[in-house]
């Protein structure tokens, strides 16, 4: 037995198994905007789910009988001109919201991924092909290829979050690729392969842990990013077909009445800039919990 | 005038981490003589870094010097305020990274680079300045210096920029050099062109020098006295002939022994067991005690105090006697 | 000599991902499922026509599809819109045949342009020095109100802020124009509202760049040197920050652009915004196709001066 | 004589396609290694002894010359075979954090090889970790632990597990002590040293630590901007150094001075390594060379013998015997 054994085994003091989700957690939880904004988002998430359900109104119920009247007991947040009631429209706006912000960040995330994991695994000519569909996207001006598509696709939930997704996947595409290639340069990749490992098994076990923290964080930022272009969309007539309701709508047409009926602009817009800033504040704070640079958009 | 220069004494910095305090210096003293060079060696974690640069206060905003006083030339540099303390630094005591390929602005020009630590302190106007760094350029070994002064870091070898951080340390006509690790990142034999840069400019420019270093064999050729330190505090210190031959510290001994020279080839090596300790409780006992061969319950308990041994050699351990009487036999 | 040759790369690769992007554009639109190409774009006394006189309507028909190519090929088609939008020559909208598009361009182009760019401008002026004081201030309270308000700036959409801005200061303190455009006091709720979430942006991207250059050893180097700390942060830590705050800078102004379209509808400005709801709402194509061309361009430009940018500021980058 | 040799490397080229033209990493290597040896591979930075160390794995591809390991020609393998012969062959490296994976426990780390080779199960591989843990000098209440939370000198062992758990033939090192502190690297030496003897490994010993090489190797091969300038059994390289570049780099081991009198004068070469991409014409090392006639700056030495098993490329080899 040589020296280095034998008196080895003193000194090693014993750590305890902290593992790295819990750190992670440690980290992100004494951040307290984080933690409010996640609570917030769960909030948002669950009105999301149970939102029609507790809606006292349907979103197509008019009431012309009390349209603009201000906020009261049978109506909370007020009724809009049609005598829509303001806290249903809300409730059926976060259920539509959540559907297109993560669906959008959904779509956005499947196309980059896989687009992203190609060319910097395969490199060559895929890389080269796939990067300069991301350039190509770079330039394309988002905001006109969301119109465009909407134009195409239609003004229902599920071809507005296809469309926004489609117009997003770059950044993801983008961020896994030079994530998988930095890893793949790397001692570690080498080490897998000089013991045998496949590629199959590198991806699986080596790239996509390593690179799993920063994804989250991308995703993260995108969620907020959706919704803004969702709203962006309303802006210009082309969100979601009234009558249903959606932030952006809300805003859009609360804002053409601000002077006489402020309560159709005030809590939307107020509802949905907390809910904006709740998923950044998330954002941030999973970025500094996973200690990832440039992972934001 | 005295003939100390640095009078360090009781030196103690903490750092702050996340996870909690960081004890990385711990009361540590040691002198400067003008005109000598002095080497201060051990391994990663021992505080031989830390314990110079917090004199400077170039430690980063987690590191504190919570206790101690070093006087420089009798004035305490720990008591300056900021302004007092910017007179110093570059003028008084110039400075030598380890790594040359991060310790210049990339984005600035050598010549720029090597005028601004004179035109900072006022030394001489704009003009003079160039003509001053060119010379500093060509003394510290750089060809062309004429040309190199408009170059960028980038544009220059490890070796060269080394050099070009030595001359910005060297600007200043400092009484003081301290070159921390200056040789590490670099290739051998450039290493060996560095360190001849060093001993030259030392000598022609009669200042007193510390180098930090891991590396025995850099301090025992280059120095005049060299400190050994572990775990935040000093070990060992004596001028080099007495400490190549008579070094009474265990751990002094068995870093001698950890150097593989050439010709080690089929000698036992007997490597010392453990870890360097990190340092993250406050110290009891001997820092070394966990790896020592020598040790008792003493060592564990009582922090050993520096003790003279020797002229000019002291050193900290409660066995030190019987390591010298060890080794005569 | 190599600028010439990389300007000349750049610009052959802007002329192509252009030509691309326009070429999609108007496959996407013309798959449109009854828009763009609707009859009713001919207006509605040709609806009457088509009743009363279907000879007369077909003729009108032939001679509409005529002017804008419809008769040809698909493929000819796109290169018909290819040629004329590099040839500036853009035609006629649908809903305003007699005034050429390139007329509403240079009327409404530069005021959405001198919005952006004066978003862009006061952000970066307001931005910078907010970013470098939170790095400098970093874990103080300065820090996390800058950094909170910086989050807020982002994650509230520029319209709604503009709204928030018309309720506030043209509405509750009126003291500023709602409405309309051509003084300087018109100007500034407009730019104000496109230039929040920049400033956050900017500061906040300053931000973390400046606390990444600050822990770098050149500036333990230049500290060592006696530099003075306020030397230290804007001469060695600034200018090395700022390469990276480029980077955030060009697309910002591009993204300011589009931005320009909500806010000018609704300050009812008449930049180039005032046309989108006729563009897209309406499905007038070859208005759409001027906005996505010149936007695109405007990005690819916009790209293109950001790497001059950079290899000045930054000497180790050459231009290839 | 290659019969008894366990890697017979041939006339092994690499070239690198970079911005500035191309980057001869290694022209012409050859040497031979037996079973239970040690070569070492000695060079600064830029000399190419690590290309040279992944091309005889192909972590990096060849462009010519011929690896036989173990009677098998490697170059010819197929993905599929090599990944199979890899069982025999592994590699250490010089900053072992980064070569392993952070987010996998250092258990599981070390049981990655068996699992990806399929080799027993969950209960054999689970003993077989804890018996190379113990091997190497880790305490069994590390195996939780991740590669972070370990010292450089436990993570560098946790890599040598790894690379033993397939018991290979041959280990490439590529400065496997280089990033550790003094005491840490004697142990890492010491270990491999043990290890070798106890499971007769070959290495291909890599650092520009000429000392280190001298102490761990049988046979050292010294190279200089892409090529093997000096190959010789370690004890003859050591007594009749032939070529200027192996004298200089030994004389760059300081060792620690009995006397003021014995004091390094740091004498060295001027200059540093000219870049790769262009080298000087004739014999790359001429630039630098205090023996350098005409002759070095326009044509290439060849390689030849100048004693028992002793190659140098170098002109003025032989010829002048006199210490720079």
């Amino acid at each position: 037995m040589s020296v280095v054994e034998g008196v080895l085994q003193a000194d090693l003091r014993p750590k305890p198994p902290a593992s790295r989700r819990v750190l992670a957690w440690r980290r992100f939880a004494r951040n307290r905007l984080a933690v409010a904004g996640l609570v917030w988002v769960g909030i948002f998430i669950i009105v999301g789910i149970i939102g029609p359900w507790v809606a006292p109104y349907s979103y197509t119920t008019t009431d012309y009988g009390s349209a603009n009247m201000g906020p009261s007991a049978t109506h909370w947040f007020g009724t809009d001109s049609l005598g829509h009631d303001m806290l249903s429209e809300l409730l059926y706006s976060i259920r539509f919201a959540c559907i297109i912000g993560f669906g959008a960040t959904a779509v956005a995330f499947v196309i980059g991924a896989i687009l992203g994991l190609l060319a910097g695994m395969m490199g060559g000519i895929v890389d080269n092909i796939i990067m300069r569909l991301v350039d190509l996207m770079f330039a394309f001006p988002a905001y006109f290829l969301n119109l465009i598509l909407v134009i195409d696709l239609g003004r229902g939930i599920l071809p507005i979050f296809i469309s926004i997704g489609i117009t997003q996947w770059s950044g993801y595409a983008r961020l896994i690729r030079g994530l998988v290639l930095s890893l793949r340069g790397g001692e570690m990749v080498e080490a897998a392969i000089s013991l045998g490992a496949t590629k199959r098994y590198i991806a699986l076990h080596y790239l996509f842990p390593n690179i799993i923290g920063n994804v989250i964080v991308s995703l993260s930022f995108g969620i907020p990013y959706a919704l803004i272009q969702d709203a962006g969309l309303s802006v210009v007539g082309l969100g979601l077909r009234p009558p249903m309701p959606s932030f952006g709508n809300l805003v859009t047409t609360g804002a053409a009445d601000m002077m006489g009926y402020p309560w159709l602009l005030v809590f939307p817009a107020v509802l949905f800039a907390i809910t904006l800033l709740a998923f950044l504040f998330v954002g941030n704070g999973l970025q500094e919990a996973f200690n990832t640079k440039g992972a934001s958009k | 005038m005295s003939d100390i220069l640095l009078d360090v004494r009781d030196l103690t910095t903490h750092f702050r981490r996340p996870d909690g305090l960081v004890y990385a210096v711990n009361g540590v003293s040691f002198q400067v003589r003008r005109g000598e060079t002095l080497g201060i060696v051990g391994e990663s974690g021992s505080g031989k870094s830390v314990s110079v640069l917090s004199i400077l206060g170039l430690i980063g905003e987690n590191g504190k010097v919570v206790a101690g006083t070093a006087e420089f030339e009798g004035v305490d540099l720990l008591k300056l305020n900021r302004h007092e303390m910017r007179a110093v630094r570059g003028r008084e005591i110039g400075i030598v990274f380890q790594d040359p390929m991060t310790s210049l602005n990339p984005i600035k020009r050598v010549g720029q680079q090597v005028m601004e630590v004179m035109l900072v302190h006022r030394l001489c106007s704009k003009q003079e300045a160039w003509d001053r760094a060119v010379a500093l350029l060509e003394e510290v070994g750089i060809a062309d210096p004429h040309r190199r002064m408009k170059n960028y870091p980038f544009e220059l070898s490890g070796g060269m920029r080394q050099r070009v951080m030595i001359a910005i340390a060297l600007a200043c006509q400092p009484k003081l050099l301290i070159a921390d690790e200056p040789t590490t990142a670099l290739d051998v034999t450039v290493q060996m062109q560095v360190l001849s840069v060093l001993r030259e400019a030392q000598v022609n420019r009669q200042m007193s020098t510390i180098m930090i270093t891991h590396d025995l064999g850099v301090a025992t050729n280059l120095c005049d006295r060299v400190i050994v330190m572990y775990g935040g505090q000093v070990m060992e210190s004596a001028p080099v002939e007495e400490f190549v031959r008579h070094s009474a510290h265990p751990y002094s001994r068995a870093l001698k022994s950890s150097i593989l020279e050439i010709g080690s080839r089929g000698r036992k090596i007997a490597p010392i067991p453990g870890n360097p300790p990190v340092m993250i409780e406050p110290p009891r006992g001997c820092p070394f005690a966990d790896r020592c061969l020598l040790v008792t319950d003493r060592c564990r308990d009582e922090i050993p105090d520096l003790r003279i041994i020797a002229q000019e050699h002291v050193v900290a351990c409660h066995r030190a006697e019987e390591v010298l009487e060890h080794v005569a036999q | 000599m190599a600028i010439a040759k990389f300007l000349t790369k750049r610009i052959i690769a802007i002329i192509i991902t252009t030509a691309v992007i326009i070429a999609l554009s108007y496959i996407l639109m013309y798959i449109a499922p009854g828009s763009f190409f609707n009859q009713q774009q001919v207006g509605q006394q040709a609806q009457t026509l088509a009743a009363e006189n279907p000879q007369a309507f077909q003729a009108m028909m032939n001679d509409w599809k005529e002017r804008y190519g419809l008769d040809q090929p698909l493929y000819l088609q796109i290169w018909r819109y290819i040629y004329h939008c590099f040839t500036l020559n853009f035609g006629t909208s649908f809903e305003n045949p007699t005034t050429p598009i390139m007329d509403t361009l240079k009327s409404g182009f530069p005021i959405s342009f001198i919005l952006a760019l004066g978003s862009v401008i006061l952000s970066t002026i307001v931005g910078i020095p907010l970013g470098i004081l939170a790095a400098v201030r970093k874990n103080t309270w300065v820090d996390y109100v800058m950094t909170t308000l910086s989050l807020g700036g982002q994650a509230i959409p520029s319209f709604v802020f503009a709204v928030l801005l018309m309720l506030v200061f043209g509405v509750l303190i009126p003291i500023f124009p709602i409405s309309g455009w051509g003084s300087v006091q018109q100007a500034v709720l407009p730019i104000i509202a496109l230039a929040v979430g920049n400033i956050g942006n900017v500061a906040q991207y300053m931000r973390s760049s400046m606390i990444d250059t600050m822990g770098l050893e050149f500036i333990r180097t230049a500290r060592a040197k006696g530099v003075p700390e306020w030397a230290a942060v804007l001469r060695h830590a600034f200018p090395n920050s700022l390469i990276a705050l480029v980077t955030v800078i060009g697309p910002q102004f591009a993204f300011t652009v589009v931005g320009t379209v909500w806010i000018e509808n609704l300050f009812s400005i008449p930049g180039l915004g005032s046309l989108l709801n006729q563009a897209f709402g309406a499905d007038d194509f070859p208005l759409a196709i001027t906005y996505i061309f010149i936007l695109c361009l405007l990005v690819m430009i916009t790209n293109l001066l950001v790497d001059i940018c950079y290899t000045i500021l930054d000497p180790r980058i050459r231009l290839k | 004589m290659s019969h008894s040799e366990l890697l017979v490397v041939e006339n092994l080229s690499k070239t690198f396609k970079v911005p500035g033209g191309t980057l001869k990493a290694v022209q012409n290597a050859s040497f031979t290694l037996g079973p239970a040896k040690t070569l070492g591979l000695v060079g600064e930075s830029g000399s190419g002894k690590s290309t040279l160390g992944r091309a005889v794995l192909r972590l990096i591809e060849a462009d010519s010359g011929s690896i036989v390991f173990d009677g098998v020609d490697i170059r010819s393998l197929s993905t599929k075979e090599l990944r199979l012969k890899r069982k025999d062959m592994q590699m250490i490296f010089q900053n072992p954090l980064s070569s392993l994976n952070p987010r996998m426990t250092v258990e599981r780390n070390i049981k990655d090889p068996l699992i990806i080779h399929n080799i027993g199960d969950a209960k054999e591989r689970s003993h077989r970790v804890r018996e190379l843990m113990e091997r190497v000098g880790l305490s069994e209440n590390m195996a939780r632990a991740y590669p972070t939370e370990l010292s450089g000198g436990q993570q560098q062992r946790v890599v040598i597990a790894r690379a033993l758990a397939l018991n290979p033939k041959l280990i490439v090192c590529d400065e496997p002590v280089s990033a550790l502190d003094v005491s840490i690297q004697l142990q890492i030496i010491s270990l491999l040293q043990d290890l070798q003897r106890e499971h007769n490994l070959s290495y291909i010993f890599i650092s520009h630590n000429l000392a280190v090489v001298e102490y761990m190797s049988d046979a050292v091969a010294v190279m200089y901007l892409s090529e093997i300038v000096e190959r010789a059994p370690v004890d003859e390289l050591f007594a009749h150094p032939q070529h200027p570049y192996t004298r200089v780099l030994m004389q760059s081991v300081l060792k620690v001075p009995e006397s003021l009198a014995q004091r390094s004068t740091f004498s060295t070469l001027p200059g540093e390594i000219p870049s790769p991409i262009n080298p000087p014409s004739g014999c790359p090392f001429h630039p630098r060379c205090p023996l350098a006639t005409d002759i070095c700056r326009t044509t290439k030495p060849e390689e030849k013998m100048v004693g028992d098993q002793h190659q140098v490329s170098c002109h003025q080899a032989g010829v002048t015997a006199q210490v720079i």
